[in-house]
Formats: structure tokens, C-alpha cells, sequence
């Protein structure tokens, strides 16, 4: 099985220095807790982050920050760590804020091969400044560019050997787009299947997608997140 | 008291919702109105990607199971779980009958500020102007008034709007308002207050077309119709 | 159960002359093949109708065009009927022809609040003449507005009896995203099982966006459809 | 003999299959392709819905199993099956390594007309541009000559092009080219085939670099490779 990864470091090999990562997750649900770990112990830097929040005070995205390995963040609710605040209002951190449905949005964009698209969300805003109008059907429209990044990493449940994988619950989220729209996606899963375990049907992620599989060794638990094998 | 505040809007709020019916909750008072539903013909939709919330009990808490304030939530019989996109597109697509939401300010065309203030840093924004462009119908629950006593529903914002769009209700703990061509018009006193009051801790201009509501099952409006 | 629906005439209730109809289905495979029977025993005529094909000779939609009452079609290969290049030599039906891509991608966006995309696919073809062209990160796409209808004729595998719906095989294809882009959405099914049967995971359509089902009763089989029921 | 000249173009596509890869094949000569890939690595997408096609024995035959040609066709153990947004969402985003496409004309530049005859209503178009802009190489297999022993290989092609993009290899009965900055290269001629031949059917201009190949497994090369 080529794609299996032996460890953190094996998974982030092709991570430098200025590169944009994409990480999964809402906050820590469906975060790739091994993956952020691993890049908390890498000597990488000046890297743009794309995430819904950059993790929380002291916790996953958050310990990123706090090494100040982050040059800019895009994502749509920094809100859940202060420290991001803190970092901004320092100068040590560029922002970009985008509504949660076009953060998604422009990223499945990203992955799909459209350039950018017209939504109607967060127009006449403070969030639209600077943005292109466009009247379509007698609506106002603002153009949003579709977003790519270097790497992605993501979390799913299962992965087949192939690397097809499922998303469990609510921890599914920003996960599968982000799949899509990297150049090279890494997925930290809690369990690796035969291939053809999955239904053909139910598979989120085809394989063609996934680069590497990374068994998790970091979960979150209701007490918490947890180190595991 | 503020609880009792709190559910007194919600119970409103929950009446106004037809079946069957897709409703997001914002947080805050919002979240409360699941209480008053004992149905199942209301299904809660969540925008980090779940249609069919409902309560969990402590012992059955899923650390990867939450709503969008990221507070566990159960799922229910006939639930399904999507993507972030895929959500959103539920939202901007027009596929969600109703958004429950919170806010800092209103004015009196009907227009919201709900996720930032004038001075601190813009530091989230989440699915708020998502919800405000796409649900059919938006209802405010809130309380009347700030923590200071000033109102909340104002000539204009002096906060960040969340969107040009007119929300179509307004509820608060002493009135409910109904918005009709980016005007206020208030329709109903909630029980125990006054018009006198109503007057006095609004700032925003609103008409008066008080009524006689009826609240029902089954009467589809056209928010949450199904073929 | 208040969706399901008790024959293609009640199903097809909300269909007037005049109406924008996506209909499902890569030619006869995963095509709604009990409302389209229904749809040609419906007096509604001047119908513009949105799909990959416009059926085969005498079979699915074929037979609607045969009858007249498709006034414009919309969709991305048509050669699979000899009988639409023939009625639009004769003038009797107005075609628009886009890459299958693009049809695809401008049902989603009309379902997921998008006005409009840059895709890259067709620029500088006959298909690009007269639309707009940008160019994104040096490289060139067109515009494309997104596309909705009045009524979605749809077919899926299962349902549940809330309207959740799942696909079976190369049976899916238009059917996912045309369930999303219109007002009224009519699901087609082989079966109907009860809410909780279908894994809240591999739901594939979430019953927010179906209105009626019907269950089938025109099955494509090896030997072609027959009438089951 | 038309046929083992369609055989043997399929058989020379074959060997530019690195592995893994993931592959969309083309009716016509592309679909033969797949006879000669006798391992696993190669995982065939169309374009209808699935990746993992494979072969079906006629006992085992589902009319709802099918390419984008609708042959009825298998499924491999760990195929998927999605919608068609989400499937050519993969064509355009490059997540598809090869095509393999058929051609009625290509030019000197390395463009290709595959969809339209002038002259006749254009009334079909399917997913030939969406896999010209997308697929990361494009290979054209294609008879080197039309029925009438015309070149297929022009200055420039007077039906409509199907991209402005230039494909990356043609492959013939006759010769093997490569397109280079737009240019084209013979890069090998075919068993039995001169290049007297070669330059006598072509029109197009194209520059001579033959080399001698070798075909192996498992080098992995930048269209096909994974992390």
C-alpha cells in the first residue's frame, strides 16, 4: 500500500517554508490533530493557513500561532482564540475573514477547476469592500476567486487501502473540499480498511484525491485531545 | 429573570414555525427555541453539516458530534451528515425555510448588525451573512434592550451590517414586529407589556397593526410549504 | 407520509405549459422513466427542458419531443436522438448545447445560491462565442450564469419515507444536482424504506430538497424498460 | 486489419501509463486500451460517475452500469461511484492524470477538433472540452490518415477545435509525436512504418528527434505520480 504513512514527519515531507496549507476541522471537531502536531515539530515558517479558526487558545492551530509559524490566516471565525487577536494587533499576523459559506465555497471552486464565482453573500458589507459587483437577474452579486493551497490536510474515519475515505458525523466538515483542492492532500484517519470494505456508493472521497493516509494517533475525546498508540 | 426573559421570546419564536419546516438556530436565545418543539416535523438544520439536530444527553455526548456553537447535539431518526459546501449551498440555495438569529442592533427597515463591533478588531463572521442572504424567512429573537437600557432597534446601525436584507420578523420580550417593505410594524405585545413601553425603549420608527394571531398546526405558509 | 405520491399525474401537479423542466438521467440510465411517461400524457406544452439528452429515438423524452411540446432543450449531447437534429432543421425546437461539465456545474451553482462561474472549459471554441471572457491568474475562462428550473424530474434508488434519497451505480450522474436547482423537486425511486434505514453518513440527498416521491414503476432493465407494477 | 490497426495504436498508448495513474478513456480506439493493462495501478474514471471501471461478461450485465459511452461495464473492488458535477469538478480541478482521446483532425500546434463537422448542426459535445482543459496529459490515438487517405495531422484544422489547448502525444499507426512548446516531434516511428511514409501522409510540419524508449513499471513520472 503506497500511500500508507509511517509517521508525522513521513506525512509532512514535502511541507517548506512559505507554503499554503489548508487544515480540516470546525475548531478541534474533524481537525487532523497528528497532522498539526507534526507541523508544530517542523521547522517550517511564514506559512498561510487556510481554516475555519485557527484552532483554539493553546490547542491544535493555536500552538501554530503560537510559535508564530503563521504569516496569514483565512478562515471565518478566528474568534474561538484570542491569542489570534493578539497576534493581529501586534503586526505578527495577516487576516483574511470570509463568510463561512464562501470560505467552502471557494474552496470546492479551487478543487473543481473554476476560476472564481458570483455569490450574494456579504454584499453591501463591510466584508464586500473592494469587491466586484455584478447585477445578475436583477440581484447584486460580488465575485469571490476560487483558492488553492499547496498542501491540505485533512481527517476523515476510514480509509481503504486505496485511500478512499468516509467522514464520521459533524467531524466531516471542510474536510472533503479541502481534499480536492491542494496539490498535495495528506488524510490522518482513525482506521484503515481493506479496499472494498467501503460501499461503493457511500464514499466521500475517491481515492484519486488522497496522496498519503496517516494513521491518527491524536483524538479528541470529551475530555479532551488524547495521544493514542 | 433573564432566563425567564430569554424563554418567553423563545416560546414566541417557536410558535411562528409551520410544518414541516428546516429551521437554523443562531446561538443564544435561538438555541432555546428547540425546547418549545415537541414535534417531529421541524428538522434542525446545522451549518457545520447536519440536518436533524436534537438534544443529547450528557452520557451520550459525542465529542465529534456539535451544532455551530459547537455544543454537542444528538442526532435524529432520518438525519444525514454533509459538507461545509454542501451546507452552505442548502443556505444560499434557498433550501432552508427558516434562520433563527441573534443580534447586536437592528434598524428600522428591517436590517441587522450581528457580527462585529465598531473599534475591536473583525475577528469572525462565521455563517451569519450566509444565513441573512439565503433563508426564506428570518426571524430575530432578542432582548428589547442592551445591558445599559438603550434600545436595540434603532433609526440606523452603528454597528457592521450583516446584510442589505430585511429580516421578516422581530421578536423581543416586550413586542413582536413584523417587517413589511423595509418597514416596522408592530403586531402583537407580548404579554405584560405596554404599548407605552414598547414606545419608550424603541428608537427605531415602527407603525402599529396590532392583531389577533392564531397559531396552528399543519397550516402551511408559503416559508415552509413542501409539494 | 406526507411526500409520497400516489401516480405520475399527481406527481406532475405542479407542471404548467410554459415550465422549465430539469430532467434526470445519461440518456435512459437514471432518468425519471415513470414521469417522463407521465409527462407525455400531460397536456402542457412550450416546455424548455434542461438534460444531458433528449432520450433516444421514440424512447424517454424522445417521445416528448415527438409530441411536440418541447419548445427549447438544454443539454450537452443531443447526436443520441436523430430526431433532434431533424426537428431543429425544421425549426420546431430551439437547442442550446453546453459541455457536459459545465451543464453540470451550472444546475449546482442554481442550487447552491451561486449566480455564476469562470470555468475554462470551451474558451475559444464555437461553444465560447459571445460569452464573457476574464482572466484569472493569467490564464483565460468564461462565464457561465448558473441555471434553475421550475421542476426537477429526478430518479434515485432508495428513499426514505422523509424524502432522503441514495443512488445506485453509474445511475446517479445529473440526479444529485438537479435535485438541488429547482422549486419543485419530484424523486422517482425503486424503493421506499423507513426513516433511520439509510445511513445518516451515505445520504446522498438530504430530504430538505425533495418534494414528492413516486415510486417507480418503469424499470430500465438489459432487455429495456418495462412497465413493472 | 482496420482492427489490429486500432489494436496495435492501443497497445503503444498503453505503455505511456505510469503507475499509478488514473485514466479517462475515449470511445473508439481509447476504449481498447484498457485490453492492454493487465495490472491493478491503472484505475479507469468516466466521465458518467465512476472510477474503477472494468470489464463486464455479458452474464453480469446491469443496465444501470455504464461509461460514458453507455457500454455496459464492471466495477473494480474499491471503485466509487459520484455525481456528475462532482465528476467533472475532478476533469477540470486535474485530478484525472491521462486521457486518452480519439480525434477527427489535430494541427501542427498540437490542437485537436473532436466534437463538430462543419457543415452539420452541432448537437453534441459531451465532455470532450472539460477533458482537454483538465486531464493533466492528454494522449490522442487516432488513425493516421482519414477513410478517403487524407492527413488527419494538418497545418491547421478546419473543423472546430475542441480546446485551444495543445494535447501532449499523438499516436498513430504510423509514428509516435510529441507536442513540445506547441511544436510537433517525431518521437518514434511504428513497426514496418518508414519515415518517408510518415512524411508523406502527414501534412503538418513536425521537427524529427526519434529516440529509443524503454517502458518499465513503477517509474513514476509527474502526471501520474503520488505522494
Amino acid at each position: 500500500m503506497t500511500k500508507l504513512l509511517k509517521d508525522g514527519t513521513a506525512a509532512l515531507k514535502a511541507v517548506k517554508t512559505g507554503d499554503t496549507i489548508m487544515v480540516g476541522g470546525f475548531g478541534l471537531i474533524g481537525a487532523p490533530l497528528t497532522l498539526i502536531d507534526a507541523l508544530t515539530n517542523k521547522d517550517v515558517t511564514d506559512l498561510t493557513i487556510i481554516s475555519n479558526n485557527l484552532g483554539e487558545k493553546g490547542k491544535g492551530l493555536g500552538i501554530l500561532l503560537g510559535q508564530k509559524k503563521i504569516k496569514k490566516g483565512i478562515g471565518s471565525y478566528f474568534t474561538s482564540n484570542r491569542d489570534v487577536g493578539d497576534a493581529y494587533q501586534r503586526g505578527e499576523i495577516e487576516l483574511e475573514l470570509l463568510p463561512q459559506g464562501t470560505l467552502s465555497e471557494s474552496i470546492r471552486a479551487g478543487g473543481a477547476g473554476i476560476g472564481g464565482y458570483y455569490t450574494k453573500t456579504g454584499v453591501g458589507t463591510d466584508l464586500a469592500k473592494n469587491k466586484e459587483e455584478r447585477e445578475i437577474n436583477g440581484e447584486t452579486y460580488i465575485f469571490e476567486p476560487a483558492i488553492r493551497a499547496n498542501i491540505a490536510l485533512i481527517r476523515a474515519w476510514k480509509s481503504d487501502t486505496l485511500g478512499n475515505l468516509v467522514y464520521y458525523k459533524t467531524a466531516r466538515n471542510f474536510n472533503p473540499v479541502m481534499a480536492t483542492a491542494a496539490d498535495v492532500v495528506i488524510a490522518e484517519v482513525d482506521e484503515i480498511v481493506e479496499a472494498g470494505e467501503l460501499s461503493p456508493e457511500a464514499i466521500v472521497t475517491p481515492h484519486l484525491f488522497v496522496d498519503g493516509i496517516l494513521l491518527a494517533s491524536k483524538i479528541l475525546t470529551n475530555e479532551g485531545v488524547v495521544q493514542h498508540g | 429573570m433573564a432566563n425567564e426573559i430569554q424563554e418567553s421570546i423563545a416560546r414566541r419564536a417557536a410558535k411562528e414555525l409551520n410544518r414541516p419546516c428546516v429551521v437554523n438556530l443562531g446561538i443564544g436565545i435561538p438555541t432555546l427555541v428547540a425546547k418549545y418543539i415537541d414535534d417531529e416535523q421541524v428538522y434542525f438544520h446545522t451549518e457545520n453539516g447536519l440536518l436533524g439536530v436534537t438534544d443529547v444527553d450528557e452520557e451520550n455526548k459525542d465529542p465529534n458530534l456539535v451544532n455551530a456553537g459547537k455544543l454537542p447535539v444528538g442526532e435524529t431518526i432520518g438525519a444525514s451528515f454533509f459538507n461545509s459546501a454542501e451546507s452552505f449551498g442548502m443556505i444560499r440555495g434557498g433550501h432552508v425555510d427558516v434562520a433563527i438569529l441573534g443580534v447586536l442592533q437592528m434598524d428600522q427597515t428591517g436590517k441587522i448588525a450581528n457580527w462585529a463591533v465598531p473599534g475591536k478588531n473583525i475577528m469572525g463572521v462565521g455563517g451569519a451573512m450566509d444565513l441573512l442572504v439565503g433563508a426564506k424567512k428570518v426571524i430575530v429573537t432578542t432582548t428589547h434592550t442592551t445591558k445599559d437600557g438603550s434600545s436595540k432597534l434603532l433609526t440606523e446601525c452603528t454597528f457592521p451590517i450583516t446584510s442589505t436584507r430585511s429580516v421578516d420578523m422581530i421578536i423581543t420580550e416586550l413586542a413582536v414586529f413584523e417587517v413589511k417593505e423595509k418597514k416596522l410594524e408592530l403586531v402583537e405585545l407580548m404579554p405584560g407589556a405596554t404599548l407605552d413601553e414598547v414606545e419608550e425603549k424603541t428608537e427605531a420608527e415602527f407603525s402599529i397593526h396590532l392583531k389577533q394571531r392564531q397559531f396552528g398546526r399543519g397550516n402551511l405558509n408559503e416559508e415552509c410549504s413542501h409539494y
